[in-house]
Formats: structure tokens, C-alpha cells, sequence
């Protein structure tokens, strides 16, 4: 097996229990996300624009569906033999299995994989944020601080900080302390989950936390606090530009409506950095007799008769003469009978909503998640 | 288990495009939106099971070439078997071959290798959505040396005019193949022949300096021949003309013709090419329109068909017209019963307008200002 | 994702306790075989050559070097983005994950993968028997006789019947008993372990079968009896031909010997059932000075100046000079040193033999599994 | 993050090696037991990190296609960039452009459509096992508009004659190119240049009626170019004649060269064939020699080169000889100094003896009997 400079390990094992209805035989990364794509198609096509070629996914959580769109890597080019995408699962040797405990530890786990390609640096990002980036530009500046690991992150506002993980840095970026979640922030630069680690040194971590019982094997809890208590090289990277984790239903939605309002900032449409995914082979979308469609993406094999404003449709979706939707997330195949009305609502795949329907979430409400169980009892009219 | 070779012979179809084949063969030009004439045939045969496919093509194949690429978009890229495009290459100074016979007999290679005892021959100017195992089961059932698929047509255009016409017994043997106009019983120019067969009246065909497989090697030798014929049903074309291929873009809109040619069996399979999803601007206003992905639409569009990548600028009007990969139509144009290749630039506040029966025709990479 | 009328389920989890040294970190179907191949290459391009084009493999113990062998399936043209070959590793859904407890377990927890499919019959195969076939045949016969399950069986001699499973059966092959490892046979057809079932029929024994906690979840031991019982439609396919299972050291070899003798019963250079593979591109073997080659197979990269007899090399192996092999299997990158002597043994990959060895196997014992560790130990001279 | 498009130019290698290429082009003639002679530069080419690479060809590049198929067994076959084999079909009436440069004017697109600003060109009769990223971070490193890659040579030998030759300033920078045969610093054919700076000179060259890129936009160019050279070491070939085809297969027999060419770096790449290992019979004897998978030998081989699939009966005898694939080499023959094209049979008995200068060639697909 030959060399590589830097192996992707991407975290794809949440279970986002935050995401309910969207993630209940679904993994996370998954899950549908902007008229074609799924949440990971952001990672995976980062890797394949970055010219990282090497991407161990690593899987725990129903990964059927992961599994299937992954398959091989093609629509990200990484259908390689030696290489590309290899999706790696939780496995039992001589003395016996376990799950993947913690991010840190699923990494512990496959150190072997790594190993294979005795790489300089570990590139190690999650499978559930939505943002476009040049890992290279990274690297490079990992190389430039000559860091034992980088996080990339960003300037959030003050009063939002105690939210995230920040961290605490000199003038130079260079980090000396990890606040998770802090009550009173001494900084507004957030981690974004993206780190780079030279492999050996994380590796030496890996191992020890690993034999430590009272350990989570996390590498914002663990790994990374470790390492700055020993007083190695961590740099901070900032990244300016759109980037957003999807935990929840609110923020999933929102993310979804920032593709329709902030095009400069995370563009579909940007030939340079393509988001890669699956393309079914529908025929064109079908714009029948006289509609209203603004704002919206529409994919493929859609059949539109009625109004469509500020939504975005995956493939194959049907709406109805007759029917409005608005502000709303429709997945693949979803049916709208006519006379309906949809707004600020996610509507699941396959889901065949009945005509008459009166699908809309309150103000104020995070927005309904609807799929063929619950469409019955949500709608009101 | 049987099973078949593809070839798409591509050698007898000239340049009836005009704008759109002065680049390009026809088997490449765009059609439906996001498809290429040739989409419809290969994925045809994939779908019954054909593994091996060969191409005959003489010119202009480089944009061929670029469409299919390794043949990954239609599962074609295999270790055996696959995809091959095959120009004419061949330098045996004994060879007297003439017409497509030299493509057979200098692939005869291509034949020998590969392990199906059938073969599928098509061209690619016949569209349909089909599954041809159904042919081929019936062509094992009768025992039939040819299977010719056929379609019956209600209405006979100029389209079929060029097309060979069939005459049965009533056991289904064609008893003849003309050139009669006014027979609706019409030659797909889809048949399946088994190997060894195809391969002897090739080499008889060569020995007489023939230089036609079809006419000279399976039509001249009905006599000798048991020839059956399948018949096809559902939405179908021919498109062998400007005229033809402007009213078949067209008749598409009708939803009943876009259900039957795309949804009734698995989806025709094309080149990949990762637009974005179709984006509606503020103020966009279409109707009865089929649009491929990766367009941003911010004006009128009616009766149309748009491929992947088009832009309509802010009241720009699209009406009964054929726009290929990303057009640019720039503010206040209006363009009625034209085709624009790809790559066209239509600036700001022009007019064009063509008729249904002549639409207005612009070839690639124009700016039309 | 499109219909396919036979789906392939490989069952390649188990650990091969009794190979020993041979699977200390590898899947017993990772093991090399053959001189250019590994175990599990031969039911992978009998798939191939039969035209099953979608094939899950079950993988759970050490499968690193498997999956990596695997990879996304090129070299059995596998490599397909809706079907060809998926690596099916236990996983968790929404009521906790566990470990594929039996063969039929093995099944029953994937089922969603074969659902997708929604085939007619499913084929199940282990991946550590060297034999080739062609599954189309036992797919006919299988359909001929509107069977529930089909069990492909060989003749064995009658005074080795009670080593394997038999099955008992009418004179049109109909099964109506099965024995396992039965004292006094009534019959020699033993199973092969290749099934044909109805798809639907065994969902549902398979579904049974898993709420049964006493059961072992074994086809052979549990699911079979079980159809048996219920006088399902079960019949035995025969096939002639040569078939091994290669489950101790002893017969592993045996396995490897008899490609050198039974060319005409499992040929390798059979144009019309090849054996697929990796290839690693090394350039072809160098024959230097004076050597005496016989009865042996030979690949690439290897570099021979002494004397091989009766034995199989695999990838750049190298024989120095006034060095004899006989009757051995040298894995990849195995060096022997001059003045060397080396006699029904099998050498690990990356073995150095050093100068002056003599490694020969006593007559009538297991052959000696040698690696960088007891190669020491085991020298002789 | 700069990196290389590839090109390998094909179009200046004639057809030199008499029978070998009857029917295939320089690139695809068989080489060393299981390699193409273009398998050499594609493999260097891929180790440089050069994700596209197009291979300009026009004439008997089918066997080309053939052995390349998806690129897959380079790592090429990819859904951006991979491998493209350009041959000419172009139809544009305003082209003026001939010999070399109508490939680069006509496959412009491939250029403009490559994300790399740099190429590297190549043609297929240099064999080397290199990485040419020394190269390129040396050009950059430079500043120079044009990095050729050039080699010392010991023993000049015919084979140089054609080639280039180089004299540079004590800065490197090169002076001037010549046609000095005494000169041992040699030009391989392969450079590197700026991707913008190739078009410019294209566009020159073609608007002056010229025909040979290399020759007319860059030697001819020396004074307004800046030009460096970059020395590679390790065992290299010139294949350029039937002579120094078969001295440089006899040379590899030689364990120096053998491992420099193949184990020095990473492993030279060609297309994957599914041959078992080479099975020795009762009574072989093999002396010093190479021979590759799929071979079955039963008879005596001395210093000589076996490809993949040859099988020598009992009593045969095969001395410093290359034979290619699936030859049979029946019982009690003798073969001397001998070159068999594939699948060349050798009936019983039979005795040809070939010179050192001058092997016994014999064309594919004949029965010497």
C-alpha cells in the first residue's frame, strides 16, 4: 500500500436523537439536505475537491442507507482500489468486539486502517455539517505552524459563545485552553469539529486515552484537553465563510432556507467547488399548466401544478393544482394533492399527502417533521 | 442462459441535423432536455441485459467520445466486456471490405471475444423506452434466424419516410421488407441475429463487395432467411431531421407522451453531470416546460425545453423553443420556435423568431447580439 | 434501486480457529491460496462468472485485510454503484446493535440489504471453499423443481460419509432427512454449504428462527431441520467436480497440492471460468543462473536461483542460491536464503527464512506454519 | 497546490518497428514480458500526481484503445479528469492547422477544461521508471517557462541519433538545441510548461503555417524562452528500432537493470490480464530469464523474455529470444535470437535462427510450420 500524506477519517456514527422523525431509520449524515444532495454529500465533496483521496467513513448507526449512498464512492471520484472511500464498522478480533465508544475511541479502532497508509496527517471531520472548504488550505497551515494538530474554527457572536467549544488562544492562535460550553466566554472562536493531527502524535494520544477507564474517548473532551495540558503545538484555523451543524430540526430547516437566501456564501451552483452526490436518472422536472414557482429549488423528475415559494423539492416530488407550498423541505417522492396547503414544514420520503391538506407548522414552532404515520393526525383542515 | 451483444451501428446515419451535427454525429446530439439520441439505445439494451456493447462510428465521434466516457453512467465500465467505441482503424492491405462490412469484419475480434451467441443491432436514431428481452425470448421461442423489432404507426409523418416497411405471412414470417410509404407496419431498424449467422453473410457479403449488412447481407437474402418480427408499443420516435427532432421536443410537453417515453419502464440513463437542482428566482413565470437541473430561471418560460445549466435573465421570454446546456437568455429577449445549441448567448433585448414548421436554428457557442 | 432476481450472501465471518498460525490477524477467506489468490477468490469469480452480480459478504472477525482485498470489488468486475458487492459488518439500529451470532443470524440481520433487492432466491455461499461452479446450473435445477430450498451435495465415499453433514434423500433427490455427522449414513451426499432458497420462504423461517432463543441460528443446524420438518420442498443439487473446504492446516495444503495435480479437475488457466484476483503489477519473474524448476506455479516478482519442486510461490517470493523447496507454499514476499532447505511447509508473507535453514515437516505430521516469529524456533540445522 | 495536465504526443512516432507495428502503433508495441511501451510514460505520468492525461494519436490506435480500455488499471478512470484518447476528427472549415498542432488547436477544450495550469508532454518511445514531481517543483522552483527533461548518456548507441541534444549556460538555462550526435546530454521528449504559455505558442505557430509544436513553438522559440533542463539518472531505454527493441529486452536480463527499471520506484503500471501463475512442468529447464504469469513450460528457456501465456512443449528450445503473449512453442523446436509476435504457433521440429543485429521477426497471428 502506498503512502499518503493525509487520510480523512470521517464521524458518521451519530445517532442524532436531535433530529427525531429525520433520523429514525436514518443515520444522520443521511439524512436529505438541499433539493439533491444528503448531509455527508458537503464532506465527502470537501475531500474530493481538497484532493483528499483517502476517506475512512466511519459507521455505527443504522448505516443501510448511508451504506447504499456511499457504496462505492463514485459521484465523489473516490471509487479506488488502493484507496478512496472505505467505510469502516465497528469488528471483533482475537480478543473479542466492541462498539465505538466515543469519536477519539472509533478512531482508536481503526488505527490498523490508518496504519496501512502510514500517513504524516490525520485529517478528522464529521459527516453532519454543512460548509465548503478547502482542507488543503488547512494543511497547509498546519505544516506553516509546524502544529501537532489544528482546529479550524469560527468567530461566532459573543452573546452565542457559550454554545459552542471555544477556544481560548495567544495573539498568535495558538491555543492554550479548551472551554467547552462556557458561562462566561473569554473568546467568540468556536471549534467547528474539523481538526488536523500529525498521525503519530495523535496516535501516541489515542493509545493512552484508550487505557484510561474514566476517559468518554472524545476528542473535545478528551483527546484535545490532553494535548494542551502537555503543552503541544495546537493552532487555531479560522475559516471564514458559511458553516453549520445540523443537530436539530430548527437548525436542519434553517440550513436548508440559507441555500435559497445566502447564495454568495454556500453555493450549489459554484462550478469550481461542485457538492457531489447520487443522481437517480429522473427525467426533467415537469412544469404543468400555469404555475407559481419563486425562490425555490426544484430537482428532477418533479411535476409541479400548483404554487411553490421559498421550498425546496427533491427529486420526484408532486404537488397538486391547487396547492401552496411555502417555506418547506420536500423529500424524494413526496405527493401533494391539490387544494393543500404546506408551509414551514419537512415532508419525508414517499410521504403522499392527501389533497385538502392543511400542513403548517405555527410561529414560533420548530417546523413539523410529516411522513405517511403522522400526516393523518398533523393535518387540520 | 442466452444472452446478447450489443452494436450500435452508427456508419449509415448522415449528418440530417444540419446546425446540430456540424460538430457532432447525430447519435450525440442533445435531445429531452438532458439526454444525447444515443442515451435512448444504450440504455435500452443495459436494461435487457446486454453487457457488451460496441459502437460503429466513422465521424465526428469525439463528442461521442466525451458523452460515454469509461461508460460508468450506464454500469458499462467493466473489466470484461463493456463499452467500445470503434472507428474505423484498420490497415490490412488484403482487406477489400467496403461500407459498414469493414467495420464488421475489421471487429470481428470484438464478436469472437465476447461469450454471447446473439447479437442486438440498433442505430440510434430510433427512440423508445424498452426492454428488448422480451424480443429476445421471442426470437429463441420461433427460432428465427432475424427478429426485425417493428412498430405499428397510427400516423405516418415524413420521419418514417426513409424507414423500411415489413410484410408477414400469418405465421409472422416476413414475407417482405419494402420501401412502400403507405405500410404503417414500420422497420425500427432493431433486430437480433445470431452470431455465427451474422458473421458468415458478413463474409458472403464481403466476397460479393457489398457495402451494406442490413440490405445486401439480411434484406437480399429473405429467401434464405426466417425473419420474424417483434413489434413494439408505447411512445416512440424517429428523429432523422430538424423538423422531426423540433416536434418530438415539443410533443414531450404533452404529459401523456412524457409519462410513456420516461416513467413507463426503468429511466433512460445519461451522462452524470452534477447541476444543482433548478433554481426559480423571484420572478420567474413558467408553463407546460420540462427543465433539466442547474438552470436559474428569472423570466417567462412557456411550452419549452430547457437542458441543464440554462439561464433566463429577468423578463426574458422562452416560448416554444428548445434551449440547450447552459444558454444564456439575457434580459428582455424574447425567442419563439427556436433551438439553440449549447453554449449560446442570446444578449440583452434581441428577438428571434422562427416557425413551427422551420423553427430557428443557432449552432454552438454563438452570441447572438 | 432496481429488482434482481438472485441475490448472493457470502458468508465470510468466521474465524478459522483451526488454521492456526494461517488466520492469526486474518479472515480465514483473506488466507492466500493458489499463488496468486486468496481463499475467498474463488467463490467471488464463480459470482462473477455466473453472472450474480449482487453479492453481500458478511464479514465480522479481523476483516481489515479482507475488506482491503475486497476492496470495491474491480477484479470480479463487482464494482458497481447500485449492486455488485457490499461488505456487511454488524451494525446498531434504535434497539441496540449485536454480533452475528450464526450463520443464519448472520442473514437475519441483513435483511434490509436483501429486501432492498426484493429478489426471488437468495444464494448462500461461505467464502473458505476452493472449488468452481457454475450457480446458474443450480439456479435452474432449483427452479425446475419448484423448490423451497436447494442444497448442492457430493458424493463422498462412503467410509468418510459420517465426517460430513448428509442428507437423506428419495430417489428424485427430494431431502427428507438431514444428519449431521451422522454414526451410521444412510447416504453419501454431503452438503457443500451452498443453498438456493426461495427468498420469501426463508425470510420467514429466518424471522421464526430469531425469536427462538434456544436455537444456534445455524442453517445446517437449525433453519434446514427446521424446512425439513415442515416438509417444505427441499432438494439436492449434485455436483461433480472438485470441492474443498479448507478448514484445517492439513487440508489447506492438501488444497494447494492439488491444483499441481488436478489440473484438469480445478484448472486456474481455464479461459472460460477464470479465477479472478488482485495484481499487484510486479514485473514478471526473474529465473537466474542455473535453477530446477518443476511441477510448481510461479508468480510474478519472484526471484529464483536455487532449486523449487512441487510447491507454490506467491508474488516476489525469492529462492537464493543451493536452496531447495519442495512440496511448500511460500506466501507473498517470502525470502529464503541460500543453502536452505525447505520441505513440506507453508511460510507466512513476509517471512524471512535465513541463510542455512532446514525447515522440513516430518512425515505424517500437520505441515509447519511458518512466520518471522518461530522461524527461529523451527531451524533445524 | 499547482499541478500537471499530461499529454502524450504520439503523433511524430512513426511506425519503427517494422512487423511489430503492422498493426499497431509505437505505444502499443509489447515490451519486457508484460508491459506496452506507452505503459512506462503513463505510469510516471500517474505517480506525478497527473490526473488527465490525453494521448494525441491518429493513426493504428486500436490495440491502444484496446490495452488502455477505462484507464481503470491506472487509476484513471474517473468521473472528472481520467484518460483521454484524442484522435483527430474535427470538421471545423476555418482550421488552418497542421501536422502536431492541429491536435493542440483541436483539442483545446481538454486544456481549457483541466484544472491544472501546467503540463507535461511526452511521447512513448522514452521508457524510464520516474516521478516527475522532482521535476516540476524544480521548474516552478526556477521560474522557467519550459523544463526538459534530459539524460546523460555513457555509451551513445543509434538509438540516440534522433534525439535532441542539449548545451545549457553555468545557470542551467539552456543555450542551445541541437542535432550534435556527440553531445551525451540528451533531450528524452519529455517537458514541462506553463499551460497558457503552450496555447500562445500554439496560436503562433499555427497563425505562421507551422506543424511540429516542439520543434517550431519551442526550439525555435529559444531565444525568447527561458529553458531549463532536469537530469534524470537511472536505467533508461530509447525504443526506437527493431534493434534496440530487442538489445533492450536483452539488457533487462541483466539483474541491475532488471531492478532499476522496475523495483527502484513505485511498480510500473499495465493493463490487469487474470493470468494464473506460470506452472512449470516435470522437465523444465529455465536459464536467466524473465518470464510472466500464464506461462506453461515444459521445454528449455535460456536468456530470454516470455509474455504472459506462452507455453513451451517438451523438448523445445528457446534461447535469448523474446516471445510474446500466447505463443506455443511446439515440441522439439528451436528458437535463436528470435522475435515472436502474439500468438504466434511454431509447429513441431521447427529451427529459426536469428542474428544478435538481426532477430528473426515474426508477425502476430502466423503458424511457422
Amino acid at each position: 500500500m502506498s503512502k499518503k500524506e493525509c487520510v480523512g477519517m470521517l464521524l458518521a456514527g451519530g445517532e442524532g436523537k436531535r433530529l427525531g422523525l429525520l433520523t429514525k431509520d436514518l443515520a444522520k449524515p443521511a439524512v436529505p439536505f438541499g433539493g439533491k444532495y444528503r448531509i455527508i454529500d458537503f464532506t465527502l465533496s470537501n475531500c474530493a475537491n481538497s484532493g483528499i483521496h483517502t476517506v475512512g467513513v466511519l459507521t455505527q448507526y443504522s448505516p443501510l442507507d448511508l451504506n447504499k449512498h456511499i457504496g462505492i464512492g463514485k459521484p465523489w471520484d473516490l471509487d479506488r482500489q488502493a484507496d478512496g472511500v472505505s467505510i469502516l464498522s465497528p469488528y471483533t478480533a482475537k480478543e473479542g468486539g466492541s462498539w465505538y465508544s466515543g469519536t477519539a475511541d472509533a478512531i482508536y479502532q481503526n488505527i490498523h486502517f490508518i496504519d496501512r497508509y502510514d500517513p504524516e496527517y490525520i485529517l478528522v471531520i464529521s459527516g453532519d455539517h454543512i460548509y465548503q472548504m478547502n482542507y488543503q488550505k488547512l494543511l497547509k497551515y498546519h505544516k506553516e505552524q509546524e502544529a501537532d494538530a489544528t482546529i479550524s474554527v469560527m468567530e461566532v457572536p459573543w452573546d452565542e459563545a457559550s454554545r459552542f467549544g471555544i477556544l481560548n488562544t495567544t495573539d498568535d492562535l495558538r491555543i492554550y485552553e479548551f472551554d467547552e460550553k462556557p458561562a462566561k466566554p473569554k473568546n467568540n472562536l468556536a471549534s467547528m469539529g474539523i481538526y488536523i493531527f500529525n498521525w503519530k502524535s495523535l496516535r501516541s494520544y489515542l493509545m493512552e486515552d484508550a487505557k484510561n477507564p474514566t476517559s468518554s474517548h472524545d476528542f473535545g473532551k478528551d483527546i484535545i484537553p490532553a494535548m494542551v495540558d502537555d503543552e503541544r503545538r495546537l493552532f487555531a484555523y479560522q475559516f471564514e465563510g458559511y458553516w453549520k451543524d445540523v443537530g436539530t430540526v430548527q437548525s436542519y430547516w434553517e440550513a436548508n432556507m440559507d441555500l435559497l437566501e445566502m447564495d454568495e456564501m454556500v453555493s450549489l451552483n459554484n462550478r469550481e467547488w461542485r457538492t457531489y452526490s447520487h443522481d437517480s436518472n429522473y427525467p426533467p422536472q415537469y412544469i404543468n399548466g400555469n404555475t407559481n414557482i419563486t425562490n425555490s429549488y426544484i430537482n428532477s423528475g418533479c411535476w409541479i401544478r400548483g404554487t411553490v415559494d421559498r421550498s425546496i423539492l427533491f427529486e420526484n416530488v408532486e404537488v397538486d393544482s391547487k396547492s401552496t407550498v411555502r417555506q418547506s423541505i420536500l423529500h424524494p417522492r413526496v405527493k401533494v394533492g391539490e387544494n393543500s396547503v404546506i408551509e414551514r414544514a419537512i415532508i419525508k420520503e414517499d410521504t403522499v399527502v392527501p389533497p385538502n391538506s392543511y400542513i403548517c407548522t405555527p410561529e414560533g414552532e420548530e417546523p413539523y417533521v410529516i411522513d405517511n404515520e403522522n400526516v393523518g393526525i398533523v393535518t387540520v383542515k | 442462459m442466452e444472452s446478447m451483444m450489443g452494436l450500435i451501428n452508427l456508419e449509415h446515419e448522415h449528418d440530417f441535423l444540419n446546425e446540430l451535427t456540424y460538430f457532432r454525429c447525430g447519435a450525440a446530439v442533445p435531445f429531452a432536455g438532458r439526454y444525447r439520441l444515443i442515451d435512448f439505445t444504450l440504455s435500452n439494451m443495459v436494461r435487457s441485459n446486454v453487457q457488451d456493447i460496441a459502437i460503429f462510428t466513422r465521424n465526428k465521434y469525439r463528442s461521442l467520445m466525451d458523452h460515454l466516457g469509461t461508460g460508468a453512467d450506464w454500469e458499462l465500465d467493466r473489466r470484461h466486456g463493456g463499452l467500445f467505441i470503434l472507428p474505423p482503424d484498420w490497415n490490412d492491405p488484403t482487406d477489400i471490405s467496403k461500407g459498414d462490412l469493414s467495420h464488421f469484419h475489421n471487429n470481428r475480434d470484438y464478436f469472437n471475444r465476447g461469450k454471447s451467441n446473439y447479437v442486438i443491432v440498433s442505430g440510434s436514431q430510433y427512440l423508445s423506452n424498452a426492454d428488448y428481452s422480451d424480443a429476445f425470448d421471442y426470437h429463441l421461442e420461433r427460432g428465427a434466424d432475424v427478429t426485425l423489432v417493428t412498430t405499428r404507426v397510427d400516423e405516418l409523418g415524413p420521419e418514417h419516410d426513409p424507414c423500411l416497411r415489413i410484410n408477414q405471412d400469418d405465421q409472422g414470417w416476413v414475407s417482405d421488407i419494402t420501401n412502400e410509404r403507405s405500410n404503417p407496419h414500420v422497420f425500427t431498424g432493431v433486430y437480433i441475429i445470431k452470431k455465427s449467422l451474422m458473421l458468415d453473410l458478413v463474409d458472403e457479403c464481403i466476397a460479393h463487395h457489398k457495402d451494406h449488412f442490413f440490405i445486401h447481407g439480411v434484406k437480399e437474402n429473405l429467401e434464405k432467411l426466417n425473419i420474424q418480427t417483434f413489434e413494439q408499443t408505447g411512445y416512440s420516435a424517429f428523429i432523422n431531421s430538424i423538423e422531426s427532432f423540433y416536434r418530438h421536443n415539443m410533443n414531450l410537453l404533452n404529459p401523456e407522451n412524457y409519462r410513456e417515453l420516461f416513467y413507463q419502464n426503468a429511466f433512460i440513463k445519461t451522462k452524470i453531470s452534477n447541476e444543482p437542482p433548478t433554481k426559480y428566482q423571484d420572478i420567474s413565470e413558467v408553463k407546460d416546460s420540462l427543465l433539466a437541473n442547474g438552470c436559474e430561471i428569472n423570466g417567462e418560460v412557456e411550452n419549452s425545453v430547457l437542458f441543464r445549466g440554462v439561464v433566463v435573465k429577468p423578463g426574458a421570454k422562452v416560448i416554444n423553443s428548445v434551449i440547450m446546456q447552459r444558454c444564456t437568455i439575457e434580459e428582455g429577449v424574447h425567442l419563439e420556435n427556436v433551438i439553440l445549441d449549447k453554449d449560446v448567448t442570446v444578449t440583452e433585448g434581441q428577438t428571434f423568431i422562427g416557425s413551427h414548421e422551420k423553427p430557428f436554428v443557432v449552432a454552438k457557442r454563438t452570441v447572438m447580439s
